[in-house]
């Protein structure tokens, strides 16, 4: 049986401009949740439910932590919970991250608000013993967010749209330099992607995938993007959010 | 014992609840949270003739206390769906019923000939009233000597019990209720999704791709509540009356206004429990508000 | 400087945020919280040929994000409104929109030509689409013939700019709309209520004394928007928007549709400053978003 | 200049059963509203706001004390707040009790929730050296409130529907026992006030309605009750709540 369950908020902070650190006591969830799969939030006074990425479970704890940026009512509404308050969440939902552990280095590139499953992932990586490199990608300096837990994971570059920290540019103007990997892991804006997959040509990789969900289990068909497997789809909340980086069409 | 059975037309229900069209796929997904068999009936997502990939994404949007969708009719067509995904409902012992598009009548009437071949399946929704896809469906259900016709063609090679579903996009839903029961309806689905539009201020242009979607939700039940009112009043075929329930008292508030039976569709997407949930507390409400069975409250809230 | 003016037919706004007909009076109430020479204008609420009471009470409900309203055109006559409403309007320097109500074209135009005679008011609203009331009002607003009709006769007598009050209660919005612009009319006021019903599960009867009653405030923001982004394509004259709108970025999305003006309602309800607070955050909203005028943003939610 | 305000909640506790007594703090409220008057009360999530009677005033605290009843999702909500959240506030709303100075005895008769207003009004009649009587009805034990402070100020009667406390029955059956007095106010749903009316025949009466409000300020039409003075109607919640017994048609 899937669920849908209460978790209670253990702690939330503010850790770069309009990005919050939440974490969420759930056993349940805690020991279910891998990288890349999410949680599918109630928020009061919104029809539709919010997908947030686990970006670290501590199983040990029993808590999972979430890392969000407050862009509209519903995730400032996740921002003003506090300690104590309980959040309903279907969950952890979508399919993780795969990989082959007999890989020995691999890239993760994120932009923005999809970094968060990608630390997740490195953490596993690192703990399958596997080299991890990474490129993050921000608009300013402000919103810089975890830049020294990835440094513990393995070499990271920082990128600014602006310059404001880091190199100025995209993710894929770095690309060049984070020398050789034998699996990618990508997630951030459709673009962003796009031009991550063109640049890294046949290099295997995986991409985590957004999209406004409905009901963010697979029932509703919010969440299509085409692909050449059978049907002529595949639906972002259930059959993803990870996809192989050549199984949809962006 | 408060009574939740309800017989209609085709349809023999423990409980008057069930997953509207659209909103639940084919069950799959929800059978993971609760046991199908606890609903009144199943709803299956539109069938058309052939598969259809529907629209582009974005598909949906959030408005207040509701949501816009435009899905587009997304589905594998009617022969796979009996094919793959009927017999995993029928091992739920619960009656299911086909939802059926098309844009021409030529198109409903070829699902609908399919659906005979389909023991499960118990009565027809003839969906009328989808407000996204560019041919077909919402003209059939804005004009009612079309949505007479298109009753009558299905009846004629159906032999199942068929709901005609009705759209809220209209001035006159009086005269559309008479006009499919005068053609052979043996029930009406009442409402579909009233059409709107958001507008993403940063993108300027409209936020979904097709940029207009039906507006469902809580937000809509007036609306719903209003005409099912209405039609009650002119019509003697049962309702199947749906459009922002979520809660029990919803529901008897449906039954007030005259719907015999009820669909439960965005609710589903806030709380994947909702129908069990909204299943399990009728019973209450119904005592509560001094009613001994459902069908004793059917079209009680129209004044003496 | 963000501009905030606009020209429309008769009314030189120096913005464009009015209060809408029926949720502002005849301003005096709300002149107790704010100076009304802040405004664009002020529509007043329908005046009729002679007084009318109204419908018996509960004239109002709740409903998600809306209420629903049944006042039924309460109003003390077009000739007491001239006499004892205007001239307080006049006072604060702001064009004042006359609502013109009735139950029979005739009616429509003995009230239009009553207001020839009302120096401070600047342009009519032709109100086709008042659900609550038994005769007249929507009828016009869903027969396109009729509306036409009312709008030629009101035209051939007023010397006004003429603003026909359209309502969502129907299927093809832009045949409406096209076919009051072909009479003459030179604005549209887009949206009145859509109609709808609560039941009180308790009394077992419509909550509201009227039965029916019509929904405003944010839920009907999607309608809304779609039905003049639909509009827009169709017609030339301009739009003066309405329904659900409470902030400034709700201001920008209806002028992204297609308006060219707005009013509020039931915000006002919530908030008695809503006029103003909207006015105020106006320039900020429209800078942010990339507009350096009102008129800039007109129609610019229309794909390219 | 009329006045939409912050309150300040103060306290909030249960006194009977779904009955809530709040302290709101403002200034400008507690010094400017009279007995009888009203506050029109945003809660979160709805359209409409409430209104809700002020029961106390407390000019050199600068609070003000509500009661009410938890009978629905606005209310409910309402009771929901806590010492230190904030509340608008449209008020004082309406026109209060006006009163004869020179009477000498008053009868206060209140049923249920149309009780709050009558003990502001009592506290003031006793302040003018006005003897007050009480009778005050209820459904159940277990909703009865108030009882001695309405005794504080007078002799106070308490009926309950089903006889669970004090008399049996309506606040109509023991008017006769109450004896004399100069003036008689009544809140309560509109049957009692019927009943009030009718059994105290010409007796110099005032009474204060209810009825479902949009603007709360006598813009919207919403609350209009049929009258014999010009214009045929008065608008309960700009012209009233409170009217002479023989200004209004019920
Ligand atoms: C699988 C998945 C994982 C995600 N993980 C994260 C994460 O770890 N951290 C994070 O900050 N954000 C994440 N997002 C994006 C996040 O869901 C949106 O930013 C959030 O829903 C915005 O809600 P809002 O109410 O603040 O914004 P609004 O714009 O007011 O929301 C309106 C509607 O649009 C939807 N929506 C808006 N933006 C997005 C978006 N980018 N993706 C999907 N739906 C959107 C909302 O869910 C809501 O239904 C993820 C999205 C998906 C699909
Ligand atoms: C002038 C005035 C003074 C009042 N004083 C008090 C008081 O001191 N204490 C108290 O407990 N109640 C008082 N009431 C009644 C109180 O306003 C309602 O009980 C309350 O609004 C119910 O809100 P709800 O959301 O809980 O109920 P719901 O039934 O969910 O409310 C739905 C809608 O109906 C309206 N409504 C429901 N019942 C009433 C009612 N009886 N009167 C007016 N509107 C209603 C609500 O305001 C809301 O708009 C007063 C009403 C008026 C008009
Ligand atoms: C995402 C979504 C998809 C829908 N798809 C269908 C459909 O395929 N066929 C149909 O008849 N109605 C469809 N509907 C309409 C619903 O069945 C229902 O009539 C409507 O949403 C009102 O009910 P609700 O407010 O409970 O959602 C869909 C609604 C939603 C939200
Ligand atoms: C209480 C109330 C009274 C109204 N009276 C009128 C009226 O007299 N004439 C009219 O044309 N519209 C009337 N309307 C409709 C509004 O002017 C407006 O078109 C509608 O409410 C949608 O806007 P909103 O959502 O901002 O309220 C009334 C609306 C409300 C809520
Ligand atoms: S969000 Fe419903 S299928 Fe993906
Ligand atoms: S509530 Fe609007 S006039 Fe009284």
């Amino acid at each position: 049986m899937k669920k849908c369950t209460e978790m209670i908020v253990t702690s939330v902070r503010e850790i770069a401009l309009d990005i919050f650190e939440m974490s969420l006591a759930n056993e349940y969830i805690a020991t279910a949740a891998v990288p890349g799969q999410f949680l599918h939030l109630f928020v009061d006074g919104h029809t539709l439910r919010r997908p947030i990425s686990i970006a670290e479970v501590a199983r040990d704890k029993g808590t999972i932590t979430i890392l969000f940026k407050r862009i509209g009512d519903g995730t400032k509404r996740l921002a003003s919970l506090e300690a104590g308050m309980s959040v309903s969440a279907i969950g952890p939902a979508g399919n993780g991250f795969t990989y082959k552990t007999s890989m020995s280095s691999a890239l993760l590139v994120g932009g923005g608000i999809g970094i968060p499953p990608l630390y997740c992932l490195g953490k596993e990586l690192r703990h399958s013993g596997i080299h991890v490199k990474a490129i993050l990608g921000f608009q300013t300096e402000n919103q810089v967010f975890y830049e020294e837990k990835f440094q513990e994971l393995g070499k990271t570059y920082i990128v600014t749209d602006d310059g404001s920290y880091g190199y100025q540019g995209l993710v894929t103007d770095v690309l060049d330099q984070s020398g050789k990997f034998d699996h990618y892991f990508s997630c951030g804006p459709i673009p962003m992607l796009q031009s991550v997959i063109n640049k890294l040509g046949d290099q295997s990789g995986t991409i985590s995938l957004e999209e406004r969900l409905g009901c963010g289990i697979g029932a509703c068909f919010a969440c299509v993007i085409p692909s050449d497997t059978e049907g002529g789809y595949r639906k972002i909340c259930s059959d993803g959010p990870v996809f192989a980086a050549n199984e949809v069409v962006l | 014992m408060t009574q939740l059975c309800v017989e209609l037309p085709g349809l023999n229900l423990k409980n008057p609840v069930m997953p509207a069209s659209g909103c639940f796929g084919f069950g799959r997904e929800y059978s993971e949270f609760y046991d199908l068999k606890k609903l009144g009936a199943v709803i299956m997502k539109a069938a058309t003739g052939d598969a259809r990939y529907g629209n582009k994404t974005p598909r949906v949007a959030e408005t207040p206390s509701g949501m816009l969708n435009a899905i587009g009719l997304q589905n594998p067509g009617a022969e796979k769906i009996i094919a793959n995904e009927v017999p995993f409902l029928a091992k739920y012992n619960v009656p299911v019923i086909a939802n059926v598009a098309g844009s021409t009548a030529d198109e409903y009437v070829k699902v609908a000939l399919a659906f005979n071949n389909a023991e499960a399946v118990k009565a027809l929704e003839l969906n009328i009233s989808c407000p996204n896809v560019t041919e077909g469906g919402i003209q059939f259900g804005t004009d009612p000597d079309m949505a007479a016709d298109v009753t009558e063609k299905v009846k004629a090679v159906s032999h199942l019990p068929v709901y005609v579903k009705l759209s809220p996009n209209i001035s006159d839903i009086v005269g559309m209720a008479k006009a499919v029961e005068a053609a052979g309806a043996d029930g009406l689905s009442m409402i579909n999704t009233i059409t709107g539009m958001q507008i993403n201020l940063t993108g300027r242009e409209p936020l979904l791709a097709n940029q207009t979607g039906g507006m469902s939700g809580r937000a809509l039940k007036p609306i719903a509540i209003r005409m099912i009112y209405e039609a009650r009043q002119y019509v003697s075929i049962p309702i199947i009356g749906m459009g922002g329930i979520s809660t029990a008292e919803d529901v008897l508030e449906f039954l007030l206004a005259g719907a015999n039976a009820v669909a439960v569709g965005t609710a589903n997407f806030q709380n994947p429990n909702a129908c069990p949930d909204i299943i399990e507390n009728l019973p209450y409400v119904l005592q509560q508000y001094g009613f001994t069975s459902v069908t004793d409250a059917v079209g009680k809230g129209h004044r003496r």
